[in-house]
């Protein structure tokens, strides 16, 4: 089986630099916005701001810089629950992500949604969802209605580990592949289900990667936790697809810092396995990198200062924000704009 | 006005709508080069093409869902599940992608998508192939449900279900694909939604869809001649949206409801028009509500018992013979 | 007596019957090494070991379809459904072969197997974690389906279900997993298909099941203190078998029923027993049959919508005054 | 990816034969008894004593009488709605096949399942199953209950090559890997789903065996239509299996000589495709073996009357059985025997 790994981790080599420090910065703010932001939801969490269930994606954060930056502007992304980031990687606005969280009027959903089903169509971020693989055979539809219109954009479709073993993850790839749609699919492997390991249920040892040639499917493997490695495949994937070279199905190793949900401390990993992975954040790598490749220090701090405060304005205004109103629970029903099942 | 069979109402009703929308795209098990299992889909890809008549793997999550992406990125598509019973392989698409969508996005993505399948017995396909599940979506907020019981119906129903701009389950008898009827020549297009008196009397109400329609109206002429009972038979269409205005109208006009419908006994749609008439017209009532269902079995595939299981001409007769005595 | 929790009570129904019968196994996500993400089953893999706890991949219709085969060779699998959400996932497993392999094959092969799942909603989890589709299940022929409201119900309905040679989906309450309450001591096994009177009072007949039971109790209580209506209460606890005895018997008694569901409204059991009652007792009613009911939309997630979506005890107690009135 | 192709497939050498013919002339009868079960059943749905659908496995005789001959009396069967031949071949018999495709009393579900769910618990026939793909994942079921209860059972599970692109396919492959069931999944390749080619819908060639390593499984690929070749490969399967050796997955080439149900004339098949197998029809491949390994002609001749003899007895049996009777509608939904739902 043709399986690349770690494809497009070239060494850090500041003298012959394939991305850029522009492109490097727009990632690190990326990384850092949703870094912040997921501190900023689980601080709210815990002061029963935030209500019902959240999904951190701390740790993930490169996995969503390089792929929203090799994404152009009406790309499209389908992803699950665990989509904080990536939703903030296309462009929505904090305020509309977090008081979504928070059940706001102002949420990007009117509170209607909720965390796990962050939707912003204006930024082509075409939804996150809830039930483990579904939302696969979705995006394999929406990259059909591209070729369709031939529009030329590219659909990308993040899932994790665990929804490699289910039966959408299966039928999406095929038809895909079968149809040569313009869809990669990204699998965030992070080792975990819920509260079990992924090896302990997956009959090979790559969940994503080992399956791609069940799919006539090159399998790639790359470092989800440094966001150029992952920017280099995603632009090769992304292109090729945008071409008429069909899907691809990228597999990208990382790690996530906390628990699956707010209800779990994520007490079930071994502390080495923690400790090594929290030594690898993709923050840390990714700011050494910058100073590497020369920006200054106090640049990185203007922007860390700058991005903090954008959060604390997005919390002053949704916490300041009102509930939904009362009508909404029988509006948008339908494409009139109500619920109504009768005449 | 064409004599066409129902089959032929499906095709003319899809070619109608993708001759005027390129929007609309269609995709299927068998359909395109085969015309589909019940050739209800005969013609359309020589017609249309490949690019928008597309045979699928037999990959019913990946049906709708492809169905359902396209739709939020701008096509109309229709999909078709081969029989009804299979809508279970991809109900969390159904149930839990494509009818909250668009109520959890607060009204961002639209999916004006068709879901069309083979519903009903009456042909000894066995437990797995013949059941009647409209109910199922009936159950599920989010989805329009039709069922049309006339060639006429089913064309003009379905282009307006393709029109809508929601998710629409379009529920085909399957055993009466070769009833003919006479269809308007010309674009045809119903409304969603309403319901059609084909009888009217004075006595009860009997509210029937899709096949047990044609045995409710025998049912009525029988009751008629042989009883001098005189029926308003009603015939449903569509689920939801409910034309409740038209079935409570007719129930106080008759004090009587009795349904008739291939579902199985518990939480049919006749169990929701039930309540909805005790709960809503009481006062009017001259007596019981009365439900004709299929038992609360699966359905059994020998000829002789699967007659037994559904509602027959002679059941209604007889139930209405009791209700109103 | 011991005060358990409702998730406590869960875990001494399965442990009580593995301990008694090694033909009983277990499995399903996340279920074993970590307890069940509702801490439902903490303990049972340490008391019974890996070969009959087991944690599976995420592949709903591996879990039941194995479970199925397991029974039909000799096993009494139970198989956990994280979410009653993801029934939809499997839903052509359960529907179309769990429940009609029996009667398909004519008694050849039993499927004594139960299927736990974490139903409802009110925590704000939204529309893909909230559902009550107990209707689901009701309204497919060949599932016994019961619903829990006390930790004592839960570990003796579950002990029946266990012990039960049929398919038996068992719908926990997700939302009241803290609460507590008394539990024999002992071995403790219920009968399925018995609803249980928990008030009695002669105005009217208030049935409810699961997280609507607490709530129809309440405001029972209010209507009592404040209006002077006094209301029987009935869980109904099981669906199918469903017991009608005891229903229509307190139906007919106060002359009244109000159901009380998170079910939406269309199909749901609300219906199911206004039509029953309808056709069965409509000479002893009194006035119109009222269901209470989650409005026909998915569940909103923020707090303040969901709570007007859900029955209230506000909404039971203004619904029955304008009822009874 | 380690595939084996045409495993199993010595060329015929009657001097060192591996199989005997005793096992061979068993094997032809079972071939036999398939191949004018599906005529008659034919010949009666077209007389109109066999209502509803059904699905002929004429051309796929071979699979099922390498299978049946290399599994254990208790061994498990699951297969689908194109299940006459296995039922058969497990030794359910005839008259109850034929009395349930008739709708009779006498059938072997009582005429309650028909043609599609043929089923004979007492002869390991698990069940024919209709919805395409489910019935993997409960096979794998029956073989964890055989692990469990360590009593030595394999289950074979067949499975056409249009289920190969089913979620279910995939989630029971997984279940059965990761857990090492003594399952061994046989693809009964013919080519076709209902109408549709395979390959226009699938994403590899061989739908089956280009899947096996996504389950770390080794690609078998055998010719359906030679029962020898069949037999071997399924005694190395199901006893690798049975000896703890978890799944297989078997690839075996066929083709059915007729459409796909009696509705289906099959006119959309290429006559020269048809042409070619028809000349490698399995019962005249097996009976020109059988002739060149020394058996009599006349021997073949007499078992050949034999069976359709049996086919005739059965004919006149079932033709003159009872339908089943009025009460049956409401019996047998639950143990107790009964069907209520209510108190
Ligand atoms: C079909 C389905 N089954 C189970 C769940 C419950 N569930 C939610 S997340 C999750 C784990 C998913 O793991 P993975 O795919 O690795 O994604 P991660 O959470 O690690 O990002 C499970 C089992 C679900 N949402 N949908
Ligand atoms: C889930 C599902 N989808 C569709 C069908 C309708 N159907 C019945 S058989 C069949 C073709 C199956 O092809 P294959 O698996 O190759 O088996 P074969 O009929 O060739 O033996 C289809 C599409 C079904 N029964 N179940
Ligand atoms: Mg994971
Ligand atoms: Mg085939």
């Amino acid at each position: 089986m043709a399986k690349k790994r770690g494809s497009g981790a070239a060494p850090a080599d500041p003298a012959n630099d394939d991305i850029g420090t522009e492109t490097r910065l727009r990632m690190y703010r990326t990384q850092l916005t949703a870094r912040m932001f997921e501190k900023r939801a689980n601080d709210l969490f815990l002061q029963n701001l935030v209500k019902g269930t959240i999904h951190l994606a701390t740790g993930h954060e490169a996995v969503a810089a390089g792929f929203a930056t090799a994404m152009r502007d009406d790309d499209l992304t389908f992803c699950t629950y665990r989509g904080h980031h990536h939703t903030l990687a296309r462009g929505a606005p904090i305020v509309g992500v977090l008081g979504e969280l928070m059940g706001r009027e102002c949420g990007l959903l009117g509170g209607k949604g909720g965390s796990m089903h962050l939707t912003s169509v204006e930024h082509g971020m075409m939804g996150c969802y809830a039930i483990v693989g579904a939302h696969m055979t979705i995006a394999a539809g929406a990259a059909w209605s591209a070729q369709y219109q031939r529009n030329d954009r590219v659909t990308v479709c993040f899932f994790g580990d665990g929804a490699t073993n289910i039966g959408a993850f299966h039928e999406a790839l095929n038809l895909a592949a079968v149809w040569k749609l313009p869809v990669v699919f990204v699998c965030e492997n992070n080792l975990y289900m819920e509260y079990t390991p992924i090896h302990t249920v997956t009959a090979v040892e790559h969940p994503a990667a080992d399956r791609a040639s069940a799919y006539g499917l090159e399998a790639v493997i790359v470092d989800g936790n440094d966001a150029d490695a992952v920017l280099r495949v995603a632009r090769v994937a992304i292109e090729r697809s945008r071409d008429g070279g069909g899907p691809a199905l990228i597999e990208a190793k990382t790690y996530r810092h906390g628990g699956h949900s707010r209800a779990d401390p994520g007490t079930y990993r071994p502390k080495a396995e923690l400790d090594s992975w929290l030594a690898r954040d993709p923050l840390d790598l990714y700011r050494a990198r910058l100073l590497e490749f020369g920006v200054a220090a106090k640049a990185l701090e203007a922007m860390e200062t700058e991005v903090l405060e954008a959060i604390d304005e997005a919390t002053e205004i949704a916490r300041s924000a009102p509930p939904p109103s009362p009508d909404k629970v029988e509006a948008d029903l339908w494409a009139e704009g109500g619920a109504a099942w009768r005449n | 006005m064409a004599e066409l069979t129902y089959r032929e109402a499906v095709a003319e009703g899809i070619a109608q709508e993708m001759a005027r929308d390129d929007r609309v795209v269609f995709l299927g098990e068998d359909v395109a080069a085969a015309g589909g299992v019940f050739k209800t889909t005969v013609g359309l890809l020589e017609k249309f093409g490949p690019d928008r008549v597309k045979d699928t793997p037999i990959s019913e999550q990946a049906i709708v869902g492809a169905a359902m992406g396209a739709a939020m990125t701008g096509l109309r598509p229709i999909a078709e599940i081969m029989f009804s019973d299979f809508l279970a392989v991809c109900w969390d698409l159904i149930a839990n992608e494509i009818a909250k969508t668009r109520y959890m996005t607060g009204g961002q993505v639209s999916l004006p998508l068709v879901i069309r399948t083979a519903n009903g017995g009456g042909g000894s396909f066995g437990a797995q192939h013949s059941q009647s599940v409209e109910n199922w979506a009936m159950a599920v907020p989010g989805l329009k449900v039709v069922a049309p019981s006339t060639p006429a119906d089913v064309k003009g129903l379905l282009a307006a279900a393709i029109r809508d701009p929601d998710p629409v389950i379009f529920f085909e008898h399957k055993f009466m694909m070769a009833t003919k009827g006479d269809v308007p020549d010309g674009e045809h297009v119903d409304r969603l939604g309403t319901a059609k008196i084909i009888r009217e009397g004075s006595d009860l109400t009997i509210a029937a869809l899709a096949a047990m329609v044609p045995k409710a109206l025998e049912a009525a002429d029988r009751l008629s001649s042989e009883d001098g009972v005189q029926a308003t038979v009603v015939d449903l269409r569509s689920l939801v949206p409910l034309d409740t205005a038209t079935i409570l109208d007719a129930v106080r006009k008759t004090g009587r409801l009795v349904t008739v419908e291939e579902n199985p006994r518990l939480c049919g749609w006749g169990a929701e028009l039930a309540a909805i008439a005790a709960e809503e017209c009481f006062f009017d009532l001259d007596g019981p509500i009365v439900r004709i269902t299929t038992p609360h079995v699966p359905l059994p595939c020998a000829g002789e018992l699967e007659s037994l299981a559904l509602p027959s001409v002679d059941r209604i007769v007889e139930t209405v013979r009791k209700t109103v005595d």
